[in-house]
C-alpha cells in the first residue's frame, strides 16, 4: 500500500518536473515548479524528514515560486525579446540520461554507511530536534556561513538597481485598492502568520520546525503586508531595515567569538548555556532571515518599469 | 468503528468534490469558469476532508487545528481567486515562439 | 524498496534538470532546471540517509542548508535575469562568442 | 587558534558591520576590518611556521559529527596571499570605489561584497569538511558574482549571468559528488575520507566534483566565462576575483586528489588535468595576444596561468608522490598560486589607475602613459616580469621548480609548455608594454595620486620578493604537505 503511494507521488513528481522542463510557455513552466515543490514536500514527509518538508514547501515552492512568477511577470511587461522555441535537443539528452544513469548506478552499488552517532552528543546541546541539533551546534559554522550566503545574495540583487534609483524604495509599487480584498487579507494575515511563524521557531527546539522555516512562514507575512500596502517598502538607506538584516549572523558570530574569549572553542556553547543560548541565536536569526528574504523577493530599490 | 465509517463517507465525500473541481478546471472554456469550479468546489472538498479527520483526531487542539486549517484555505482561496480573476482581465502573452 | 522508489525518482530530476540546463535558452527556463538538478540531489540523499535503522538527522540539515543555499543563487540569477532584460531586452544569452 | 578564528571571522563581522552601519562609517570600518584581518594572518602563519599545522573543531565537536578546519604550511601562505592582495586592493578601492568616482550604489556595495568574498576565501583554505566547502564556495561565488555586475552595463550583466551559470553548475556538479560521499561513506571530512575503506562511486564522487571545480576554476575548455567577466567588473574587484577566487576551488582539487583520495589517481587522469592545463597555458595565451583592450589582455593571461597550476598532477600526484621530484613539483604549482596572484592583481589595479588617468584601457589610448604615470608603469613591467617567469621573480620560481621536476621525471612536454608560455607570456604582455612606454606625446592625463599608483607598484616589488627570497615560503609550503602513502599500492 504505502509502494503503491510512494510509486504514484514519485510518478507524479516527475510529470510536473518534466512539464516545468518542457511544459509550453515560462508561465506554465513556473506553475509547474511551484506544483513540483509542494509535491516533493509530500514526498520529504513521506521519508519521514519533516523539517525538510517544511522547508521545501516555505522555500523550495513557495519563495522561489514567488519569485519566479514576479520575475515572468515584470519580464512580460518589459517587451523583451522572445525566447526562440528550441527542439528537442539530443546531446543534452544523452547527458542528461547519462548522469542519471550513473547515480542509479551508485546507489545500488553503494554500502550502506554507519552513520555519526547523534544520540551520544544530542543531549549535550539541549535540543531535543535532531536537526536542529546539527544546525546550530555540530555544523554551526555551515549554518552562520548560509545565514551570510543569503546577505550575500542580497547585496548582489541591490547592486542590479540603476544609480538613479538607488535612494527610491525597494521594489516595485503594487497598487492595491485600500478597500480590496487584497489589502484587507494584507491586514488579516500577519497576526496569523506571526504567530505561527513564531511556534515554528519555537518548536523547533525539540519538535518540526526552526529558524530558516519560521523565519520563511514571517516573509511570507511581510511581503504579502508590503504587497497590500500595509507595510511601506523600505529605502536601502534604512538603518532599521539593514539592522534587521544583520542581527542573526551578527549574534550567532559574536556568540562564537564571545566563547573564544572565555577560553571556550569557536562557536562552542556550553551544555549549560546550550538551551537558552541556542534559542537566542534562533530568534535573532528568525529576525534577519524573514527580513532578508522578504527583501530578496521584492527586488532592488525601483522607482519605475522603464518605458521601452 | 462508527467513527471510521464516518470518517471514510466524509472524506470520499470531499475527494468527490475535488473530482469535480478538477474535472471543471480541465473542462471549463475561460479563466473565470475555471476560478469558480476550483474555488467553490475545492474548499468544500477539503472542508469535507476536514470534517471526516476530525473524527480521528484525539483531542480539541487537533480540532482546533482542522478548523484553522481550512479556514485559512478558505481566505487564501478566496484572495487568490479574486486576484486571478482581475490579472486575467488584461489580455494573456506568450513569451516564447 | 521505497526509498529505492525515491532515490531512482531524485536521479531522475537530475538527470531532467541537467537537459533543461543545457537545451533551453530561456533564462528563467534555466533557473528552475538548476532547482530541479538539487533537489533531485537533495532526495537522493534524504533517501541514502534513511538506509540505516534510524534516520541519520545528518543529511537532513545538510539539506535544509543546500534549499536556503539555493534559494539565495535563484535570487541573485533571477535579479540578473530582469536586469539584462531591463538594460538590453534580452531573455537569453547572447551568442557564446567571446567579446572583443 | 585565536589567529586563525580572527581570520575566519573579521572580514565576515566587517561585512555585517559595514551593512549595519551609516555610509560614512563603511570605509574607516572597512579598512580597519582589513589591517587587522591582515595583521592575525601574518600571526597565523608565523604560528603555523613554529608550531605546524593550527586545528581547530568547530564548537568542540569532532568529525563526523564536528567540521574540523585546518591551516597547514599551504592554507597559511593562501591566507597570507590573500590579505596582501586584499589589503592592497583596499587601499586602491579607498579612491577608485569613492561615492564621488564610482556612485552611491557600488560604494556602498563594494566594501561588504569585498569583506564576504575575503571571509569565504579564508573559509574555503581551511576548511575539512566538503559540504561546507561547499557552502564556502556558494558564499564565494555570489560575492563574485554581485562584483561583476557591479558596474552596471549591459556587458557586465550578460559577464555576470554566464559566471554565474558556470559557477551554479560546477557547484552542482561538486554538491552530486558530495551526495555520493556522504552517501558512501557517512562523513564529510577530509581526513576520515582519506582513511576510509573505498566504496565503488568513490571514483564517480571524484570526476563529478573535480568537473565542477574545473568549470570554478576556469581550466579550458570552461575558461569562457571568465575573461569577459573579471574584465567587466571595477579594476579592484577584478583584482579580486583574477587573483584569488580561482585559488579556492584549485585548492580543493589539491585536497581531493592529494589527501582525501590519492588512491584514486589514475595516470591517465593525472594526464588529461595537466593535458588541458597546458591546452590553457598555449590558448590563453595565444588569446591574450589578439585582445586590444588592457583588462581583456589581463584576463585572458588568467586563463594561461591557470594553466600551469594543474601541471603538478602528473609530476607530484598519483605513483608519482614517492618519488625524489614530486616536492618540487608540489611546490612549484603552489608557488605559480601566488605569485601569479599577487602579480594579477598588481595589474588590475594598474588597469584601473589608467582608467582614471585616460579614461579607457584600450592600448591605443594609453600610448606613452608611463611618461606621465612612472611608478604605474614601473608596477606594470614588474608585474610581467613574474607573469613571463623571468628571474628573480617568484613566478621564476615556480617556473624553475615545475620544469627541473618535468625533466627529473622524464615528462619534458611539460617543459616545452613552459617554455611556450613564457615566451607567449613575453610576446602578450609586450603589446602593453610597448604601448605604456612608448614616447609619443599623449591627449592630457588626469593626475592620480601617488599613494594610490603605490598600490601595485607594492604588490608587483612582492611578486619579485617571493623569488628574491624564496627559502621562507618553500619551507612554509612544506608543512602539512601530503605525504605518499606509506603501504604501498
Amino acid at each position: 500500500m504505502s509502494l503503491a503511494l510512494d510509486l504514484a507521488l514519485c510518478g507524479l513528481i516527475l510529470c510536473v518536473a518534466l512539464g516545468a522542463v518542457v511544459g509550453r510557455g515560462v508561465f506554465r513552466s513556473v506553475i509547474f515548479f511551484i506544483t513540483y515543490g509542494l509535491l516533493l514536500a509530500i514526498g520529504w514527509a513521506r521519508l519521514g524528514a519533516k523539517d525538510v518538508a517544511l522547508a521545501e514547501a516555505a522555500i523550495g515552492a513557495g519563495l522561489t515560486g514567488v519569485l519566479l512568477l514576479t520575475a515572468h511577470g515584470r519580464l512580460r511587461r518589459m517587451s523583451v525579446e522572445r525566447a526562440p522555441r528550441v527542439g528537442p535537443n539530443p546531446m543534452a539528452a544523452t547527458t542528461g540520461i547519462a548522469v542519471a544513469l550513473a547515480l542509479g548506478w551508485a546507489w545500488f552499488a553503494l554500502p550502506a554507511p554507519t552513520a555519526p552517532d547523534l544520540a551520544a552528543a544530542l543531549p549535550l546541546t539541549g535540543m531535543g530536534n535532531p536537526v536542529t541539533g546539527v544546525l546550530l551546534h555540530f555544523r554551526a559554522w555551515d549554518t552562520l556561513l548560509e545565514s551570510i550566503v543569503l546577505l550575500a545574495a542580497l547585496l548582489g540583487v541591490w547592486m542590479l538597481a540603476r544609480d538613479v534609483d538607488w535612494h527610491a524604495p525597494l521594489g516595485l509599487r503594487y497598487h492595491a485598492r485600500p478597500g480590496g480584498v487584497l489589502a484587507s487579507f494584507g491586514r488579516l494575515l500577519p497576526p496569523i502568520g506571526l504567530s505561527f511563524g513564531s511556534y515554528l521557531v519555537w518548536a523547533g527546539a525539540d519538535g518540526t520546525g526552526g529558524a530558516f522555516q519560521g523565519g520563511t512562514v514571517l516573509a511570507a507575512v511581510v511581503l504579502v503586508a508590503m504587497m497590500a500596502g500595509v507595510l511601506p517598502p523600505p529605502r536601502v538607506a534604512q538603518g532599521g531595515l539593514r539592522a534587521a538584516l544583520v542581527v542573526g549572523p551578527g549574534v550567532f558570530l559574536l556568540s562564537g567569538l564571545l566563547a573564544v574569549a572565555l577560553g571556550m572553542g569557536f562557536l562552542t556553547l556550553p551544555p549549560a548555556v546550550a538551551k537558552p543560548a541556542t534559542l537566542i541565536i534562533e530568534v535573532a536569526l528568525t529576525v534577519s532571515i524573514a527580513v532578508t528574504l522578504a527583501v530578496l523577493v521584492i527586488g532592488p530599490p525601483d522607482d519605475k518599469e522603464p518605458v521601452r | 468503528m462508527v467513527t471510521d465509517l464516518a470518517t471514510y463517507a466524509l472524506t470520499g465525500l470531499g475527494l468527490v468534490f475535488f473530482w469535480a473541481g478538477t474535472i471543471g478546471l480541465i473542462r471549463f472554456p475561460d479563466t473565470f469558469s475555471r476560478l469558480h469550479a476550483l474555488t467553490k468546489a475545492d474548499n468544500l472538498g477539503l472542508g469535507f476532508i476536514a470534517l471526516g479527520l476530525a473524527f480521528q483526531a484525539d483531542g480539541w487542539a487537533t480540532l482546533a487545528m482542522l478548523a484553522l486549517i481550512w479556514m485559512l484555505a478558505l481566505l487564501a482561496a478566496g484572495t487568490v481567486a479574486q486576484l486571478v480573476a482581475r490579472a486575467a482581465l488584461s489580455p494573456p502573452e506568450e513569451d516564447e515562439e | 524498496m521505497s526509498l529505492t522508489v525515491f532515490a531512482m525518482t531524485g536521479a531522475s530530476l537530475v538527470g531532467l534538470g541537467i537537459y533543461g540546463l543545457l537545451a533551453l535558452p530561456q533564462l528563467l527556463r534555466r533557473i528552475i532546471s538548476f532547482n530541479l538538478i538539487g533537489s533531485g540531489l537533495f532526495l537522493f540523499l534524504g533517501a541514502a540517509g534513511a538506509r540505516g535503522e534510524a534516520v541519520d538527522a545528518v543529511p537532513q540539515a545538510l539539506i535544509i542548508t543546500g534549499i536556503v543555499v539555493a534559494l539565495a543563487a535563484s535570487a541573485l540569477a533571477v535579479g540578473l535575469v530582469v536586469a539584462l532584460a531591463r538594460r538590453s531586452g534580452l531573455v537569453v544569452l547572447p551568442d557564446e562568442a567571446n567579446p572583443r | 587558534m585565536t589567529a586563525l578564528v580572527i581570520v575566519l571571522a573579521l572580514p565576515l563581522a566587517g561585512a555585517l558591520a559595514v551593512i549595519a552601519l551609516p555610509v560614512r562609517a563603511a570605509v574607516p570600518v572597512a579598512l580597519s576590518a582589513t589591517a587587522l584581518t591582515a595583521l592575525s594572518a601574518l600571526v597565523l602563519a608565523a604560528s603555523v611556521w613554529q608550531g605546524g599545522p593550527v586545528t581547530l573543531m568547530v564548537g568542540g565537536w569532532q568529525p563526523p559529527l564536528g567540521i574540523a578546519l585546518q591551516a597547514d604550511g599551504l592554507a597559511a601562505a593562501l591566507i597570507v596571499m590573500s590579505a596582501l592582495v586584499v589589503g592592497a586592493v583596499a587601499m586602491a578601492a579607498w579612491f577608485e570605489m569613492a561615492a564621488a568616482r564610482a556612485g552611491p550604489r557600488a560604494a556602498f556595495g563594494f566594501w561588504p561584497l569585498m569583506l564576504l568574498l575575503w571571509g569565504a576565501l579564508n573559509a574555503v583554505y581551511v576548511s575539512r569538511d566538503l559540504f561546507n566547502l561547499y557552502v564556502g564556495l556558494e558564499l564565494l561565488s555570489l560575492a563574485a558574482v554581485a562584483l561583476v555586475a557591479i558596474s552596471g552595463t549591459a556587458q557586465a550583466l550578460v559577464a555576470a549571468l554566464r559566471y554565474m551559470i558556470f559557477a551554479l553548475a560546477g557547484s552542482l556538479l561538486y554538491l552530486a559528488g558530495v551526495v555520493l560521499v556522504y552517501a558512501g561513506h557517512g562523513t564529510l571530512d577530509i581526513g576520515l575520507l582519506s582513511a576510509r575503506s573505498p566504496a565503488p562511486g568513490d571514483a564517480l564522487a571524484l570526476g563529478l566534483m573535480t568537473a565542477g571545480l574545473l568549470a570554478k576554476t576556469a581550466l579550458f575548455p570552461f575558461h569562457v566565462w571568465l575573461p569577459p567577466a573579471h574584465a567587466s567588473a571595477p579594476a579592484p574587484a577584478s583584482a579580486l576575483l583574477s587573483a584569488l577566487v580561482p585559488k579556492a576551488s584549485f585548492l580543493i582539487l589539491i585536497r581531493l586528489w592529494f589527501e582525501a583520495m590519492p588512491e584514486l589517481a589514475s595516470t591517465a587522469a593525472l594526464l588529461m588535468l595537466a593535458g588541458l592545463g597546458a591546452i590553457a597555458v598555449i590558448w590563453g595565451g595565444v588569446l591574450a595576444l589578439v585582445q586590444s583592450r588592457l583588462k581583456l589582455i589581463v584576463a585572458y593571461s588568467t586563463v594561461a596561468q591557470l594553466g600551469y597550476m594543474f601541471l603538478v598532477f602528473p609530476l607530484a600526484g598519483g605513483d608519482g608522490s614517492a618519488q625524489p621530484w614530486a616536492a618540487g613539483a608540489w611546490t612549484g604549482a603552489m608557488f605559480q598560486a601566488l605569485s601569479h596572484g599577487l602579480a594579477k592583481a598588481a595589474m588590475f589595479l594598474v588597469a584601473g589607475i589608467c582608467i582614471a588617468a585616460v579614461g579607457s584601457d584600450r592600448l591605443g589610448d594609453l600610448r606613452g602613459l608611463a611618461r606621465a604615470l612612472p611608478m604605474t608603469g614601473f608596477a606594470f613591467a614588474l608585474a610581467a616580469i613574474t607573469l613571463m617567469g623571468l628571474p628573480p621573480s617568484g613566478g621564476f620560481t615556480a617556473k624553475y621548480l615545475l620544469m627541473t621536476s618535468a625533466f627529473a621525471a622524464g615528462q619534458w612536454p611539460w617543459a616545452l609548455v613552459l617554455a611556450g608560455g613564457g615566451l607567449l607570456a613575453a610576446a602578450y604582455l609586450y603589446r602593453p608594454l610597448a604601448a605604456l612606454f612608448t614616447r609619443d606625446a599623449r591627449l592630457p592625463v588626469h593626475p592620480v595620486a601617488r599613494a594610490w599608483q603605490g598600490v601595485p607598484l607594492a604588490l608587483a616589488a612582492l611578486a619579485v620578493l617571493l623569488g628574491l627570497l624564496s627559502a621562507a615560503p618553500f619551507d612554509l609550503l612544506q608543512i602539512g604537505r601530503p605525504e605518499p602513502a606509506v603501504e604501498g599500492l
